[in-house]
């Protein structure tokens, strides 16, 4: 009866330990450098929650991971490994930014032109990538490599020749009514920059659990991600689902860019490929790909995140203990196996004592 | 470095902090000047200087720490670069018992000039980056008589082009009083467009020294360190050539001899960001910090100009500059910051 | 136009050798068997060993300076490659999952260090000189192109490309290599140690990754500054892109030498500049994949790569 | 010295199972001796521990009276062990004596010499009559030809005790004939041989002596010459086993399967299959009988839609099905037994209950308006899993990879049958099998024909063939050779024609 109940909630276990160990590291990485880990950890956290405001700003911080979270998670969950998450924000965030800002239309309306615009620039930024594997077998780790880069250039050139804003980093600041910042939500959290992304990421988690667990698409694609061969066998059409899984995935990471560029931001940077790509991976790894999962981890990086700057302001430890800490959670996520074993063989020997 | 703990604001002592753009504290151009001014002040009127440097590069990002650097009782906030232009508009409302500097920017809303504002707590410093450009090119062209000119700038940003124009007009100015006879063709003024890929400042150099350039003016960031990379590159294995440094002295940047004395920056067009930053606390500490007001820093206030020291320059060039510069802070010479009828 | 390919030669050359040696250690781990994406993450851990050494050393002595640096760096490249042998080969980890927490952990922690250390988490020193190889660079035609300006480092690079190929495909310890990325069940029953094989794969690929991230540093960059601009994972794709053979690496990485090279450069050559930058800029990536579609089909895989390697499962 | 290996009293538990239970196994020089056991009986591991894959958890193991510890196969190699695995050791790019050399190379100073190597291989093959080419690449010659490269790993290592786990799974009757006389061969030249075959034939054939284990117990040790197949039957299983089904004679209707004129092409776009024209009626089997590799493979694809047709017809009750994808197909009445039920059959990290819904998960009522019905599924997979004894440790709910080879079979065979196909299209359905799984699903075979189910049996065993089929088809290089009645045919006939010999004409 016990060993059932623990194999149950091995899972959370596992994952609190791996957490708790990232916090232990980045604790002795702070002392072994001179540091003062408690006030560290203090002012980190205390950065990220101190105030109204600021758990806005954890929150607004949170959003564009948890999208790109779910969308490595989703593909990963489909048997593919989506690295190209930051081109498709980039492409999503592009698309959105682009329908914003020639678009003369009432907010509800323009920003529903604007999320399907996002939707479907990342859907297809993927698509193609994703046909790619289907049809010639490109191993999509590398082409999603490829289409970061290409994205990237894109819309380097595109920006400045369509939208330029005052300087060439970066396009028109969006206007209030194509930006997810609302004064209600704002007000609500003391000035923050929260914006309703997090309203359309609560959506995103519930869609991709909903697909994954109920519905016949997503038992399709799960298949396919297994098996591609007995998919087949089983009169799946694997090509289709590979390139659909891609599109859904892309379609979330579009999104995701959208609320960076429209919510976080007030405009489309260019020149630099959004990091939330690249954390999107440790997200859905932490999460263990479950899309609730997901928006946990990615709350507990925006923390870090947001965070950081205040302990950076208040002690002399470098912000990057932040994204040390993320990483090494990381690799404990990725050793996990060792936890396991360890909690299995304190478990059997509790169990030998009783 | 030992623990730092919790500091009370204590009233007596100054708190300044510094946020840093997209380069780092280090870039050997603004930030880093900007840096050192503000850590001259902090030795000469005792106190623990701070940067932040922010996570992106998006008005959240800049709001963020400016509000880390508040929390945190930091009460002169100096921002280097127009990125901050929309967060320190908000932040002179939002945080109005601390004061703010904005360099190279007009604090405004959106994309809306027209609703610029400085507040009272706020003190916006612009450079005559022409006049700086101006003096370099003429030293420059004093200096090597005939030859070749280029420019490689980095992102296309007003700063940078008023830099450029006033670099040729510099040039045709000692063409014209001079007789000297330097060269510029179209080809050889451009912009990279990045602030940050060193690979690509050193292949355009090298494109440029290949086809006969001889002086490269490179306002570029990490760019211009490639172009500076080359420069050395070539002249340690023989073929001497040249670069202008820029916003700080980089005379040390391009050393080319194992004992660190010879160098490749030929002089470098500086604007005093060290010295804006340093009167700024100066001002505060005293009492009298122009808040509201838009400065200037140009040839009149020794706002801008070139190294005191320039081991590369003859004798003859460099008092033959310094009555330049006198013209120019006597309003005899005017330099315009327009690109009518000069290159790019 | 031939102009234009000789006089950009030798950067495209400086820009390609740090890829190639880091496709080389790719190379030795992906025909082990295991796939190593954190390859970018090792390259900064390199970088990052060698300019803090160079950095304290440079003052006290001079060109050794750059040289123990390399060293260092593929020291450092090797023991943190440990790390993703460990967690891919002895605990049996994903290996794409291991090798992304190599590239987080190296981008985090080598920077956070160097913030430590010099305040901004730049590490600056002075790179190599080039030099012409006498006699060789008065040749016609191949002269300029490729004994003209040249550093040090893409002489070893070559040699070490050479001696790659025979240890690969002479050696006792190559065959086991290869038949381990291949069939490591057939390995284990001859009597073979898998897992040491493996080990040492991934750390000649750390070493040789490590190597990549100091070459950069001490030729065109001369700075540290926590990242490789993505030059790990494009050393990835040259791996696939020159199907995991020696050879085809080295045409993989000279095609994005020369492909990179002329993208930055086309501003200032009046034959290129009026292209248009975005097609100049995407040139290597499309071209990549192109070559993907056209032989993924085909693909000379090795079979066991990515797959961990347990006693007795089947 | 009496026994060149002793076993003694082996014990082996994995995680909540104990494959070994204090199993004892004696073998004598110059002798082959058979190991017979069910499946999941514990024979593999009982010599993956003689060979040093697997530690015992307690027994000895002495060879030729010396104690020894077997750490791993290097130790086994010098103790003159060989093994050839179930599944082959090789590496498919590598040479011929690349892969023989694997481990032991001559070298000098690091560098492999492979020509003096090639010698000896060349000189070893000649000697046992093996007939092997040094250099050929592996992927480039046939099986049974990868089985004799197996073999001379071992005789390249000097061993002198082979250990041969299930080897004639995937060889042609001929080569069967063949690799048993290549082991007495070996074994007159004094080696001793240890043969695990679930084919009692074989055994009979080729082997001295016999032991026999069951759940991982042992059972007991005979000699082959007075003991009949019925009765090792009988001990392996533990209750009597009929090695041949009983059927009624067949009463074929309508056609429900026509293949006209079907060409197909194979990977490297050669016609693998050529002119091939076939009818299955209703409520008859028909065995497909031929050498592996002969268009076997292209025809079942082209059948279920997994690969494309060149030329000819394929028809379902009338229906032309040619252009019809794999959905369109099941759902006109088509079932398809796969031939890798790890690579087609299953998804090995699905749940039983998913597994068993693969091809209808989709329809009424286990999904509706694209929601799954998660009590419904499962309905469906408890009575697939009852119905036809499928064996599991937590039901429905258990992931797929941890059933035996035998019980993923039956799930499989439960499946398409469950599907009320009108053909079923089986290929290998026992292949792996101990005799009583075997003799389960050609019961359940034979009741779907007595159904009225077409169905088409694609076996490399003809004794499976002959056992079950009503007519046989003959196939050589994609050709149809010949269509024979099933009560007329014989071994003989068949591999003659088989060879490329058409019967009469
Ligand atoms: N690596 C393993 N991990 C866990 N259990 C195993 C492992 N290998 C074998 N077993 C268990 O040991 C039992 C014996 O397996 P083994 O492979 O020896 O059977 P076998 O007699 O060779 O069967 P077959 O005739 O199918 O080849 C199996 O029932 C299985 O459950
Ligand atoms: N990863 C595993 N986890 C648990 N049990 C396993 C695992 N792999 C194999 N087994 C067990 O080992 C036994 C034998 O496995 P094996 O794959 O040899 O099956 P088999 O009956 O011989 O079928 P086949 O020959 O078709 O593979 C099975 O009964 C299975 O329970
Ligand atoms: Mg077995
Ligand atoms: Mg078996």
């Amino acid at each position: 009866m016990t060993s059932i109940n623990w194999q149950g909630q091995k899972e959370t276990v596992v994952l609190l330990l791996t957490i708790l160990l990232g916090l232990a590291a980045g604790a002795i990485l702070m002392m072994v450098t001179g540091h003062d880990w408690i006030s560290g950890y203090q002012f980190l956290f205390r950065g990220g929650l101190m105030s109204l405001e600021r758990i806005g700003n954890t929150i607004a911080t949170a959003v564009p991971l948890i999208f790109t979270g779910l969308s490595v998670a989703f593909a990963f969950k489909t048997g593919l490994f989506n690295i190209g998450v930051a081109g498709q924000m980039l492409i999503g965030g592009f698309c959105a930014t682009a329908a914003g800002l020639s678009l003369d239309l009432s907010k509800p309306l323009l920003l529903t032109v604007m999320i399907i615009a996002a939707l479907a620039g990342g859907g297809l930024w993927a698509a193609i990538p994703g046909w790619f594997k289907a049809r010639f077998n490109v191993h999509e780790v590398v082409s999603t490599i490829m289409f970061n880069w290409i994205a990237y250039w894109l819309v380097y050139y595109l920006v400045p020749i369509y939208f330029k804003g005052s300087f060439e980093t970066e396009s028109r600041n969006i206007p209030l009514s194509a930006s997810l910042r609302t004064e209600w939500l704002a007000q609500l959290f003391n000035g923050s920059y929260i914006n309703i992304g997090i309203f359309l990421a609560i959506g995103a988690v519930l869609f991709c659990v909903f697909i994954l667990r109920r519905t016949t698409l997503g038992f399709a694609l799960k298949t396919v991600g297994f098996n591609q061969y007995a998919a087949e066998y089983a009169g799946i059409n694997a090509g289709r689902s590979i390139v659909l899984s891609m599109i859904i995935a892309g379609a979330l990471a579009g999104l995701g860019g959208m609320t960076l560029y429209c919510g976080y931001a007030t405009n489309l940077q260019i020149g630099v490929l959004p990091s939330q790509g690249i954390d999107g991976i440790a997200v859905a790894l932490l999460a263990a790909n479950s899309p609730w999962g997901v928006m946990a981890a990615a709350l507990f990086f925006g923390l870090l995140y947001s965070g950081k700057g205040f302990m950076n302001a208040m002690t002399s430890i470098p912000p990057e203990i932040a994204d040390t800490i993320i990483a090494t959670i990381i690799y404990f996520a990725a050793t996990s196996v060792l936890i396991e074993k360890g909690i299995d063989k304190f478990m059997r020997r509790q169990k030998g004592g009783a | 470095s030992g623990t730092q703990q919790t500091k009370a604001p204590a009233a007596e002592n100054l708190m300044v902090g510094m946020i840093t753009d997209s380069g780092t504290i280090d870039d050997r151009s603004f930030n880093q000047g900007t840096w050192e001014g503000i850590v001259k002040a902090g030795t000469d009127f005792n106190f623990k200087p701070k940067y932040l440097r922010p996570a992106g590069s998006t008005e959240a990002d800049y709001d963020k720490e400016i509000a880390n650097l508040h929390d945190a009782g930091y009460k002169l906030i100096i921002t280097p670069g127009f990125k901050f232009e929309n967060s320190i508009y908000t932040a002179q409302e939002k945080y109005q018992d601390s004061k703010f500097v904005i360099l190279d920017g007009l604090p405004h809303p959106g994309n809306d000039y027209s609703k610029a504002k400085i507040g009272p707590n706020t003190v916006a410093i612009n450079f005559a980056e022409h006049e700086s450009g101006f003096l370099a090119g003429v030293a420059a062209a004093l200096q090597m008589k005939t030859g070749e000119f280029g420019f490689i700038g980095g992102m296309e940003i007003p700063a940078v082009q008023r830099f450029n124009w006033g670099f040729q007009q510099g040039l045709k100015y000692a063409n014209n009083n001079f007789g000297t006879n330097i060269t510029i063709k179209a080809e050889n003024f451009l912009y990279q467009g990045t602030f940050h890929d060193v690979a690509a400042g050193q292949h355009l150099a090298a494109q440029m020294y290949d086809r006969g350039v001889n002086v490269i003016f490179a306002s570029a960031g990490n760019v211009g360190i490639g172009v500076i990379n080359e420069a050395v590159a070539r002249t340690k294995g023989g073929h001497p050539v040249w670069v202008i440094g820029v916003d700080i002295d980089q005379y040390s940047q391009g050393y080319y001899d194992e004992g660190k004395t010879k160098s490749v920056v030929l002089t470098s067009a500086m604007k005093c960001v060290n010295q804006a930053a340093y009167d700024m606390v100066k001002s505060v500490k005293e009492g009298n910090f122009p808040g509201g007001k838009s400065l200037v820093f140009n040839a009149k206030n020794d706002g801008i100009g070139i190294p005191a020291a320039n081991p590369n320059l003859r004798e003859d060039v460099i008092s033959k500059t310094k009555e330049i510069f006198t013209k120019l802070k006597e309003g005899q010479i005017t330099v315009a910051d327009k690109g009518e009828g000069l290159l790019r | 136009m031939w102009q234009v390919f000789q006089q950009i030669s030798p950067y495209a050359i400086a820009f390609a050798i740090p890829l190639l040696i880091t496709a080389i250690g790719g190379l030795y781990s992906e025909r082990s068997g295991v796939v190593n994406i954190g390859l970018e993450g090792l390259m900064v851990m390199g970088s990052f060993a060698a300019a803090i050494t160079v950095a304290v050393l440079q003052p006290v002595m001079h060109s050794q300076a750059l040289w123990i640096g390399l060293v260092v760096a593929i020291v450092a490249g090797a023991l943190f490659s440990l790390l993703h042998a460990f967690a891919s080969i002895s605990l049996h980890a994903d290996q794409v999952i291991s090798g992304t927490a190599i590239n987080m952990i190296a981008g985090a922690i080598t920077v956070f260090i160097a913030r430590n250390v010099t305040g901004s988490g730049n590490i600056q020193i002075n790179p190599f000189a080039r030099f012409d190889i006498p006699v060789l660079s008065d040749l016609p035609v191949v002269g300029k192109l490729l004994f003209s300006n040249t550093y040090a480092t893409t002489w070893l690079t070559l040699l070490l490309l050479a001696i790659a190929y025979f240890v690969l495909y002479k050696t006792v310890f190559g065959l086991r290599l290869r038949a381990c990325g291949e069939h490591p069940q057939a390995v284990a029953s001859a009597g073979v140690n898998v897992q040491f094989i493996r080990y040492l794969a991934v750390s000649i690929s750390g070493a040789c990754a490590g190597l990549g991230g100091a070459i950069i540093l001490t030729t065109y960059s001369g700075e540290f500054n926590g990242t490789v601009f993505g030059l790990g994972f494009l050393a990835l794709a040259a791996l696939i892109f020159g199907q995991w053979k020696p050879l085809g690496i080295l045409g993989a990485t000279f095609f994005f030498g020369y492909a990179s090279t002329i993208a930055t450069s086309a501003q200032a050559i009046p034959a290129l500049s009026h292209i248009p930058g975005v097609a100049l800029k995407t040139f290597p990536y499309i071209v990549t994949l192109l070559v993907l579609v056209i032989f993924s089909k085909t693909s000379q895989a090795p079979r066991a790569s990515g797959q961990p390697f347990e006693q007795g499962k089947r | 010295m009496e026994y060149v290996v002793e076993m003694l009293n082996i014990r082996k538990e994995f995680v909540g199972i104990v494959a070994n239970d204090n199993i004892t196994l004696a073998v004598r020089p110059g002798e082959i001796h058979a190991l017979l056991g069910e499946n999941g009986a514990g024979k593999s591991t009982l010599m993956n521990i003689l060979f040093g894959l697997y530690q015992p958890d307690s027994g000895s193991i002495r060879v030729r009276g010396q104690e020894v510890r077997i750490g791993n196969p290097s130790v086994a190699n010098g103790l003159g062990i060989g093994m050839v695995h179930q599944h082959f050791q090789l590496v498919h790019n590598f040479t011929v004596t690349e892969n023989i050399i694997l481990g032991i190379e001559p070298n000098k100073l690091g560098f492999v010499n492979t020509s003096s190597a090639g010698k000896r291989i060349k000189e070893l093959s000649e000697h046992y009559g093996l007939n092997v080419d040094p250099d050929a690449k592996i992927e480039d010659i046939s099986v049974g030809m990868q089985q004799r490269v197996e073999i001379l790993k071992m005789l390249y290592r000097n061993a002198d005790v082979l250990i041969f786990d299930e080897p004639t799974a995937v060889l042609t009757p001929q080569e069967v004939t063949d690799l048993i006389g290549i082991m007495k061969n070996l074994a007159a030249e004094g080696k001793s041989i240890i043969l695990i075959t679930h084919k009692l034939k074989e055994i009979k054939a080729a082997a001295d002596r016999c032991t026999v284990i069951r759940r991982g117990r042992y059972i007991g040790t005979v000699e082959v010459a007075s003991c009949s197949k019925e009765e090792l039957a009988e001990m392996m299983v533990g209750r009597q086993v009929f090695l041949k089904v009983e059927k009624q004679a067949c009463s074929p209707g309508e056609a429900l399967l026509e293949i006209e004129e079907l060409t197909v092409l194979n990977q490297s776009k050669v016609p693998a299959v050529k002119n091939f024209s076939l009818r299955v009626f209703a409520g008859e089997i028909v065995g497909v009988a031929g050498v592996d590799g002969n268009g076997q493979a292209e025809l079942v694809d082209a059948i279920t839609g997994l690969g494309k047709l060149q030329a000819g017809r394929i028809l379902l009750e009338g229906r032309d099905i040619s252009a019809f994808t794999v959905k369109e197909r099941i759902n006109a009445g088509l079932a398809h037994v796969p031939e890798d039920r790890h690579k087609r059959g299953l998804v090995l990290e699905y749940s039983m209950e998913d597994n068993l819904v693969l091809e209808v998960y989709d329809r009424a009522p286990f999904s509706k308006k694209c929601l799954l019905n998660r009590s419904a599924i499962r309905d469906y997979a408890e009575n697939i899993m009852q119905h036809f004894d499928v064996r599991t440790a937590q039901g429905p709910g258990t992931i797929a990879r941890s059933l035996s080879g035998g019980n993923q079979q039956k799930a499989i065979i439960g499946r398409e049958l469950s599907l009320n196909p009108k053909v079923l299209i089986a290929v290998q359905p026992t292949r792996g099998l101990d005799v009583g799984s075997i003799e389960y699903i050609h019961k359940r075979l034979i009741a779907r024909r007595d159904a009225g189910c077409a169905v088409l049996l694609v076996s490399l065993e003809l004794e499976e063939i002959l056992n079950l089929s009503d007519r046989i088809a003959v196939i050589t290089q994609g050709e149809l050779i010949g269509v024979v009645e099933a009560d007329s045919a014989n071994e003989n006939d068949l591999g003659m024609m088989m060879a490329g010999c058409s019967k009469g004409g």
